[in-house]
């Protein structure tokens, strides 16, 4: 019998070693099946390889990259936060509501969606660190919370324009930058793409980059040790949740956006693929953490993956056996073809 | 802008149309919901007539979000098809891709969508408001008629466009029928609706013992509610006002003392067929008008029974209404090799 | 001193041939040869980073060697496993502690962990069940431990006791112990000495890993000395503490015997202290220019009062003054702020960041330095790295490997020595001598009396030799309570060791402390 | 105090001594919310009270507490099994489609269903051992496998009796034992509680009173400790999720006897529950743990709460959010009152 245990994470984090190639795949594994299935579905489909596809795929991604980079901040501090869907459920419904129902304007209805998601964010942050109830129990119980506040808020009902407001209709519209959101192009990349970039860039910068992004990663692997070398831990794990809410509430407002009304529940969705997304990033570059590059190429691959087999006419119920298998090869190809951490 | 039911301007000498006769015509179906059997039956009565028209067919699966449908139309209107399927979906989010539809001049044929009739596009729907009449004509019949009176359960869950439509003419029901107590309103819809709402039609009705009538417009909610009063033993007081069909549905609605006893349906396949049929018809320029409502057909559990009928294929040959071959169709679609 | 004369055996119990062991580029272990014979007890040293741990993992079955044979009486096996190992009749108890037991069980629970791998047997196992077995083993075995506590409220040595209850429960032909006392009181070190002489007696061999050399000269019938990774020397008994340390070290270069000072002004002062709420009132007060070494047994409540001034902890009762202010702190960032810095005692729960690099170890206390505006500046981080690496001689594959690719006491040297490039007003630092050899005790005893110039720096350690190498004057806590304050040229160890166990003059207290130590 | 290491932790470990109320509420939290919930309901509502209504409660409750059990296992190993929704609904989909389609009688379609379950725990078991994925990340893969496995298999299509198969309908029915375990009773006791009873006295049994459930523990507690004292650590691991498999089968099958039919993703909603169930469970008797007592309470806690809000007609928008009230209320009790040591 051999056992874990003779994979010292040393041994696991220097895949320094001799065999290139298994070292290459180890840590591209991923990439090389994303680029794969671009190279064969750009072979196959003219349409496939264009730049008007290409921002389709991009756009589709855009919104699950966000959430799931969310998610990767409140993972780097070793936790996890299961109320990102809800909290975009909430984002939609306040900025779609501030602006149909209230008449509010569009930079009011974004920043009052943005509040909002930092509220949630908030509301996660003190179940965990004050209340201190273990991150995963908490934020079931702030996404009960925040679900149940929308729904309450507007008594299950969706918000479009028009709508009928008892004796009235709602005579509110969807402001400009929520149709330049939906639909905007600078240089032809859609507006929600380049939103979705910046996004990127700021949470790549934060982790990879900046001393803040230390000390998410080193909560996230001792805040015994961390707190000892004088990090204040929780507001630093109160600064993540509120990220994690922030840009929720950015995915929520880009959602709002291209749908152009508000459903109580439409963000709910979006949680398993943003943390899909996340962890399929884990394996991305042999990081084997939560990283923003990584989840930003997880949230790709999917896009490209069923932008593909739609493009091929694949009937909707095989898809999700191809997801699986894709993701199933290329998680073995970084796991499993890894670095040996046996003999 | 009213509508202008939609009518073939064919006529029975015509050629078949260049573009069919070379079967180079390519369509584009957007569906927001796919997963199911309703949607599966709608795929399959397009996919089966565009089969037989020689007509390739691109499909779009929104997995039930608006956004990623909206997204998905705009990229079809890019892959520049013949036309546009648009099943199911909000105007308001699907917008900016009719609109980029139509500065492409590709034509859009919508079912359910709920769209204003307009000149854009042509709008198909299933008859909501037909169906619902259709049962509670039916739920009034069984009650005596006239003034009637009883507790009622009414299972509703907002933000679905047919629950939607189907609740307008629920409101009018009820306030016209004041006798009528609603002692509860329930509803979940999620991917386990049929027990969830048994669970909850089973509290309320523990709550309220002399509800005499559920009226459950939607088929997962029907046999929900079906469930919950055989759970309770309380067939022979509490009846069941449903809607929708399939062999499932038949099987609850025949089975032995069961409380489900109308249902208001159209066939999905037949529904597929018409809207393939219609898009056909606006491709080759034979489609005046923009607006279609299939009739639906109410259905008995009297009649089902007597029909011996046990799944949808067999229902199909029993009610004939429930098949339209008729509409729609231009004579040289039979044409068509 | 126990008997010397080991029982001979035609074959050696194990022997090790030509054993090599490589980490990537690393030369763990480059051709290991000697042999442990039934019956012995043999002392296994060298310095930090000599090899000794990766070899009694390799022994232990957690770790496949690189090159080489183990013969065990004579037949060579494959250890795949600690399983194979204890099939040997090989038991281990590691030096890290934490990795020997499992937290959120009980104690009970986890004195039974070997039963429950065994296959076979009655597979019913309610709690009570669990509790009389547990029970029978601390009887058989005469330890006294309370069976239904969670593991990890236990202190380091109780969970050591465990471990070592654990492993001796299985009747093995060889114990391994990977520096047992590195954690141990000079009581409880006495209690474990009994039990080695026990099982001495008993016939079992016993490797024993350990820098202290007065454990080594006390137990062991022989010691082999391993250095860069090869055995440097053999010794046997009588043992000469001195030719052992000169084979360990390559050369002597101890800390210079220093004056004792007497410090400049009060830094930080403490009245009505306590360490729990009920236990007594004490005072206290540290100077900027001297080093007080804190002492006391395991359990005297020693980390309670420091963490008390670092903010891990609340203050109990009274209060304390820096500086001449009043000062509470809230917590750990607060005290730092304020100038104080502590190094916590148990290294792998409270320093160790798994998996980062040497680097981000180095620089995670004072991001603030390498970093314009947030962002960090990879240069000056390294650059950092570089020279804590070279000042306190930690021996590592470079300054990007992972923390875990260095041996036990060069973690520690890294860990401690990050800590003395910036100046404070108070420098705490719990056990920083846990696990690290002579040599590079005197290393940081050095760095500590040039960074005390102009800090007040306190170091615990419940090694009284330890206190007095280093210290200008000495503190003994007993129970909660400071019983002493003095010059540490006015006492010596064993006194000391009196002091902390004050044992009452008609219990004789059981141990004279063997002081061969080597200066 | 003594320097004996056998006192003074003891003193810290009881946090019993001081506040005898604090301690009780850290312990019942959840226990009293439930017990205050049945009171409340019962004395407000004549039916509530009911041994029929409860017995819709537990009705209510078992297939939840059945699949969260699973999880619970997976849970005891440190692992975390995303697959359980997408094996409930694979099982439903053989279950079904045995009886109904190939005629197969009801203990053959029983064992055809488990068999299935298995097989996902396998897939999953083989993706973490073996494949050395991480669990969440293996769990994801094997999810969509799974879920894609049951899409491809029946064309996205529902099983029902006497559902068209091309040409002819299918003739097969629902056996006998399925009628039985979907609306049977014994001693006015439900079929489904019945199995969800003995179930959870196996899992309880199994963690608590046997040497594996110990062994699950430790393995969960600390992996390399469990190995090194020799304990088979993949073995238990795979052992592990064949039991998260093997319950989300039991589960599948309840389900599928209930509703008489076979949807394709009629098992998805389930994971949510379950894995709310075994997190909520963390909190009862101050396990902070999974474990099999703390999930059924967490089971039993939702539908009770379900069952009295739907009896006073709060509307479904409503229920969300006291559900998240009283969830949060409840931790609050358990995790800030409790003794403060725990981070
Ligand atoms: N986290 C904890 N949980 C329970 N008991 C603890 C904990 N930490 C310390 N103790 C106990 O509190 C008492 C005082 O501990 P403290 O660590 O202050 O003593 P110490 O003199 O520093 O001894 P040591 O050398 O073990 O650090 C000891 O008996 C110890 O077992
Ligand atoms: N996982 C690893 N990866 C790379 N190098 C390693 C690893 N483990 C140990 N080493 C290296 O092997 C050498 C021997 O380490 P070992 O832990 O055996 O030393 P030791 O004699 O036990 O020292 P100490 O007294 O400090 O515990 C060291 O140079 C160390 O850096
Ligand atoms: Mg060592
Ligand atoms: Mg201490």
């Amino acid at each position: 019998m051999s056992t874990d245990i003779q994979s010292s994470p040393a041994e696991r984090a220097t895949p320094y070693s001799k065999d290139a190639i298994t070292h290459f795949i180890y840590r591209y594994g991923l990439l090389v099946v994303l680029a794969l299935m671009i190279v064969v579905f750009s072979i196959a489909h003219p349409f496939f390889g264009t730049f008007a596809n290409a921002m389709f795929i991009l756009q589709a991604s855009a919104i699950v990259a966000v959430v799931g980079l969310g998610c990767t901040i409140s993972m780097t501090v070793g936790g996890f936060d299961l109320a990102v869907g809800a909290t975009m459920s909430l984002v939609v419904m306040v900025a779609a509501g501030a602006m149909v129902i209230y008449g509010f304007s569009g930079p009011v209805a974004i920043l009052l969606g943005l509040a909002a998601g930092l509220l949630a964010g908030l509301l996660n942050a003190m179940l965990i660190v004050y209340a201190r109830i273990p991150d995963l129990v908490a934020t079931l119980a702030a996404q009960f919370l925040v679900s149940g506040t929308t729904l309450l808020a507007v008594n299950g009902q969706s918000i479009s324009e028009g709508m009928s407001l008892g004796t009235t209709s709602a005579t509110g519209t969807f402001a400009p930058i929520f149709k330049w959101l939906g639909s905007g192009y600078v240089f032809g990349v859609h507006s929600s793409v380049i939103v979705a970039g910046l996004v990127f860039l700021a949470v790549f910068a934060l982790l990879n980059l900046t001393k803040w992004g230390r000390i998410f990663y080193a909560i996230g692997g001792n805040p015994v040790a961390a707190a000892a070398v004088g990090i204040p831990v929780r507001r630093y794990r109160i600064i993540a949740y509120l990220l994690s809410g922030l840009l929720s509430a950015v995915a929520g407002l880009l959602l709002v956006a291209r749908s152009n009304r508000g459903d109580v529940s439409v963000g709910d969705a979006y949680l398993l693929q943003a943390v899909s997304a996340a962890l399929v990033g884990y394996a991305v570059l042999g990081a084997n953490r939560a990283n923003a590059f990584g989840t930003l190429i997880g949230a790709v691959f999917v896009a490209t993956l069923i932008n593909g087999l739609t493009m091929f006419n694949f009937p909707y119920y095989a898809q999700t056996f191809v997801q699986g298998l894709l993701l199933g090869v290329a998680l073995l190809m970084s796991y499993t073809l890894g670095p040996k951490s046996k003999r | 802008q009213e509508g202008v039911p939609a009518t073939i301007s064919a006529s029975a000498t015509d050629e078949v149309p260049a573009k069919f006769a070379e079967k180079n015509v390519r369509i584009a179906v957007v569906r927001q919901l796919n997963t199911g059997d309703v949607y599966q039956n709608w795929i399959a009565g397009i996919e089966s007539e565009a089969d037989r028209l020689g007509i390739k067919l691109d499909v779009y699966n929104a997995d039930g979000e608006n956004a990623k449908q909206a997204l998905f139309l705009q990229q079809a209107v890019a892959t520049k098809p013949d036309a546009i399927i648009v099943g199911w979906g909000f105007v308001d989010s699907l917008a900016p891709g009719l609109e980029a539809a139509k500065a492409a001049n590709i034509p859009v044929i919508t079912f359910d969508v709920g769209a204003q009739p307009s000149d854009d596009f042509v709008t198909i729907d299933q008859g909501d408001k037909p169906m619902m009449a259709g049962i509670l004509e039916k739920l009034k019949e069984d009650l005596g008629g006239g003034d009637i009176k009883g507790d009622v359960i009414y299972v509703y869950v907002p933000g679905y466009q047919a629950l939607d439509r189907r609740d307008t003419v629920w409101r009018e029901f009820i306030a016209e029928n004041p006798g009528l107590n609603l002692v509860a309103q329930i509803g979940v819809v999620n991917s386990n609706t049929a027990a969830q709402t048994a669970d909850q039609a089973r509290a309320a009705m523990t709550a309220n013992p002399d509800v005499v009538a559920i009226v459950a417009p939607y088929d997962e909610f029907a046999k929900g509610a079906s469930l919950a009063v055989g759970e309770l033993g309380r067939q022979s007081k509490t009846k069941v006002y449903g809607m929708d069909i399939s062999t499932a549905d038949i099987a609850v609605m025949v089975g032995e003392n069961s409380p489900w006893v109308v249902t208001a349906t159209t066939d999905m396949v037949n529904v597929g067929a018409v809207i393939l049929r219609t898009t056909a018809a606006k491709i080759a320029g034979q489609l005046e008008g923009n607006t279609l409502s299939i009739t639906p057909a109410v259905i008995t559990q009297a009649e089902l029974r007597d029909a011996k009928v046990q799944n949808v294929e067999e229902l199909r040959k029993a009610f004939s209404a429930l098949t339209t071959p008729e509409v729609s169709r231009a004579p040289w679609m039979d044409a068509v090799e | 001193m126990t008997d010397m004369t080991a029982p001979a055996d035609s074959l050696p119990l194990v022997r090790f041939e030509a054993i090599t062991k490589h980490f990537g580029g690393t030369v763990a272990l480059a051709g290991v040869t000697f042999e442990v014979r039934h019956g012995e007890t043999l002392g296994l040293l060298g310095s930090n980073g000599a090899g000794k741990s990766t070899l009694i993992k390799i022994l232990s079955g957690m770790q496949p060697q690189t090159g080489g044979d183990i013969l065990i009486e004579g037949v060579p096996q494959t250890l795949d496993s600690p399983v194979d190992a204890r099939d040997c009749g090989i038991v281990t108890v590691h030096q890290n502690i934490d990795d020997g037991v499992v937290f959120g069980m009980t104690v009970a629970e986890n004195l039974v962990l070997d039963n429950l791998s065994v296959a076979g047997g009655n597979p019913w196992m309610p709690y009570g069940r669990v509790r009389r077995q547990a029970a029978a083993i601390l009887e058989e075995l005469d330890f006294d431990l309370p069976l239904d506590v969670p593991v990890e409220q236990l202190s380091a040595s109780g969970r050591q006791e465990v471990s070592i209850a654990r492993a001796l429960v299985k009747k093995p032909k060889l114990l391994i112990l990977d520096e047992p006392t590195s954690t141990l009181s000079a009581r409880e070190s006495e209690r474990l000495f009994e039990r080695v002489a026990a099982m001495q007696a008993r016939g079992i061999a016993i490797l024993y890993v350990s820098h202290r050399m007065s454990d080594i000269q006390r137990l062991c019938h022989r010691a082999v000395v391993l250095r860069n990774g090869q055995v440097v020397s053999n010794h046997d008994a009588p043992l000469d503490a001195r030719a052992i340390t000169v084979s360990i070290l390559g050369e002597i270069a101890l800390a210079p015997a220093f004056e004792s000072r007497t410090g400049r002004e009060t830094v930080l002062s403490g009245e009505g202290l306590r360490v729990s709420r009920h236990g007594p009132a004490f005072d206290v007060s540290f100077r900027r220019g001297e080093i007080v070494g804190l002492t006391g047994l395991v359990g005297a409540g020693k980390t309670e009062l420091l963490e008390q001034f670092y903010g891990a902890r609340p203050l109990v009762s009274g209060k304390l003054e820096l500086l001449g202010q009043p000062f509470e702190p809230r917590d750990q960032p607060d005290a730092l702020a304020h100038g104080i810095a502590m190094v916590p005692e148990e290294r792998a729960a409270q320093s160790i960041f798994p998996g980062e690099q040497l680097t981000t170890h180095a620089s995670i206390g004072r991001l603030d330095r390498f970093s314009t505006a947030g962002i960090m500046q990879r240069s000056e981080e390294v650059a950092f790295a570089r020279k804590v690496i070279s000042d306190f001689h930690v021996r590592c594959p470079g300054h990007e490997a992972p923390i875990e690719a260095l041996s036990g006491g060069n973690q520690q040297k890294l860990l401690v020595g990050r800590w003395l490039a910036d100046e404070r007003e108070v420098m705490i630092l719990d056990e920083p001598f846990r696990g690290i050899d002579i040599g590079a005790r005197s290393v940081i005893a050095k760095a500590l009396r040039a960074y005390s110039e102009n800090t007040a720096v306190i170091v615990c350690s419940s090694d009284p030799e330890e206190v007095i190498e280093v210290a200008d004057r000495v503190l003994v806590m007993r129970d909660g309570e400071i019983v002493c304050d003095i010059a540490s040229s006015e006492i010596s160890a064993e006194q000391l060791a009196d002091i902390m166990s004050a044992a009452p003059p008609s219990q004789a207290h059981p141990t004279t402390m063997e002081t061969n130590s080597v200066h």
